[in-house]
């Protein structure tokens, strides 16, 4: 099985799959390890966007998916409107980036960053999925303690939590601001 | 004739803050106190006379602002004793570290944002029904209840939480049937059945307008010459057949 | 838009779209006449062939669908097999209940509540007489509307659909247990 062809096998496992699928998973259909797999799949990746293909794959943490390109949006609006869920709010919003960069983290330390309750939010972003808890903590009352979920990832394009803006880059963004205010 | 302020709105006490800092175009490490709690305090006026809700939240940081104020009021101490070192510290300090700490927060908030407007434009295809590959064709609908159905229906809104957002449980109206439809109903059953009584029809119809529809559909099948209608006696059964040149 | 852009933008519609697309909807969407719409499509069947794509694009009529290879089907089959062994069997009941409750629904609704392509079950209960066609949407693709037949009643001794229980009690049922977790 040459080279081509386990990359042909693994766009019609993509297709069928439909969701994120594990590198694991598709290693294993293969029979090759983790690690050929995931250069193959990024080999892939690039083949996609140089030969401007109208799908593009995607990776989530260790897993991989079809998607449409961002830029065939108004195309595939000309063909049927897709499902478009509403997006976040800034309180929603706000509350997530501290909670995806401070995590794992409790309401009360979201709050405290927040200058505000955010009970509400919280409950947002859980029914969105974007937020799970992800244990207690121990010490009095046991408080909840917060993390992002893999569609959270998913939702903002990114590959990981690595991939979120870099608070460094946040840092001299506020120094840069403060010398010029 | 009252006008009304367009106020902006603020996520928060360190929104509202951190906004009013950067109009003043003052440095967030050396906040002139003073000035700025007078204009957080405007501010909340503002938003008391225009009724809107004022948060405790919001009159909490009113009153750290007040406190850092009247610190800052304070002569500086001479050197002496143990209070020195803890009027050293300069009173805004833990103010500003945690504006600092929002901002950040605020940012990386905008940059999501960015992001969450690419990828809302991006979409994937369901999965295919793979479980197909197992299922004998046969037996799976052998033998169920109605039990069944609704814990299945139960487990595919569990298992697909978010993507079931929009199926409204609450709005779930029987829809209205069709002339079409009703047209096809009527031929289904009679094609099954040779003739039908008229009232078969109307069972479980109970729903005015389906009547109404239904009556509809029957008319225009006799107009299409599809059906014809025979009626005994008077207030005897009235029997719809299929219409062929015999029976007129 | 040249050539390559227009296949690039096709290639996203067949994807999304997931059942036979017919070119008189594809050439609408990219403002070319059908003559030479079917003539791009052509041509990109060919270079899905040449490149040995996963994938293939089938026509059926005058229309068009993505599907994989049939010579992959011993790889998506070791995909599938081990992991999903457990729901087997479901998949109809569960479209059914949906189409049972939604009706009158799309296939494509159908899918966005069970996450899952739906086709193949919606197939299975037509031949077992459970779920008809009642109309189309009279819109792009004129996508068929499903529902329950007098059959599904009678199987599951109801007098009429409004005789189905109350989801309402079942949203609450829900709710518990998600309280509880």
């Amino acid at each position: 099985m040459d080279q081509r062809e386990i990359k042909s096998i693994i766009e019609s496992l993509l297709f069928i799959w439909g969701e994120p699928l594990s590198i694991k998973d598709i290693s294993k259909v293969i029979q090759r390890d983790k690690k050929e797999t995931e250069q193959i799949i990024k080999d892939m990746k690039d083949d996609f966007d140089y030969n401007r293909r109208g799908l593009q794959i995607i990776q989530i943490n260790d897993s991989f998916q079809l998607s449409t390109r961002p830029e065939h949006y108004e195309w595939i609006e000309k063909l049927c409107l897709p499902k478009n869920s509403k997006t976040l709010s800034n309180a929603a919003l706000e509350t997530l980036s501290i909670i995806a960069y401070k995590q794992p983290i409790t309401r009360v330390e979201v709050e405290s960053v927040r200058g505000v309750k955010c009970d509400k939010s919280i409950i947002t972003l859980i029914e969105k999925n974007m937020v799970k808890e992800i244990g207690r903590l121990d010490k009095t009352g046991r408080p909840i303690i917060y993390g992002t979920t893999e569609y959270f990832l998913k939702y903002f394009g990114l590959e990981n939590l690595e991939e979120l803006p870099k608070i460094k880059e946040l840092n001299e963004i506020n120094k840069e601001e403060n010398n010029t205010v | 004739m009252k006008y009304t302020v367009v106020l902006e709105s603020f996520e928060g006490p360190f929104d509202l803050l951190y906004h009013l800092i950067e109009k003043s175009e003052v440095d967030i490490y050396d906040i002139p106190i003073s000035d700025i709690a007078d204009q957080y305090i405007n501010y909340l006026e503002k938003m008391e006379e225009l009724d809107l809700d004022i948060t405790s939240e919001f009159l909490v940081m009113a009153a750290t602002l007040l406190e850092i104020k009247s610190k800052m009021l304070l002569p500086k101490e001479k050197n002496e004793g143990e209070q020195l070192e803890f009027e050293e510290t300069d009173p805004r300090e833990e103010l500003v570290r945690r504006l600092i700490e929002y901002k950040k927060y605020k940012i990386a908030a905008e940059k999501l944002k960015e992001k969450e407007l690419i990828h809302s434009k991006v979409f994937y295809k369901p999965k295919e029904e793979i479980e197909h590959f197992y299922e004998s064709k046969d037996d799976i609908l052998e033998g169920l209840e109605l039990s069944d159905l609704i814990k299945a229906l139960d487990k595919v809104i569990k298992k697909n939480k978010t993507a079931n957002e929009n199926f409204d449980m609450k709005n779930i109206e029987r829809e209205e049937i069709t002339i079409e439809q009703a047209m096809d109903n009527i031929l289904g059953l009679i094609s099954e059945n040779d003739k039908i009584e008229f009232d078969d029809l109307f069972i479980n119809k109970v729903n005015r307008s389906n009547i109404v529809v239904i009556f509809l559909a029957l008319l225009e099948l006799i107009k299409l010459e599809n059906i014809t209608i025979v009626q005994t006696n008077n207030f005897g059964d009235i029997i719809i057949k299929k219409y062929t040149k015999d029976n007129v």
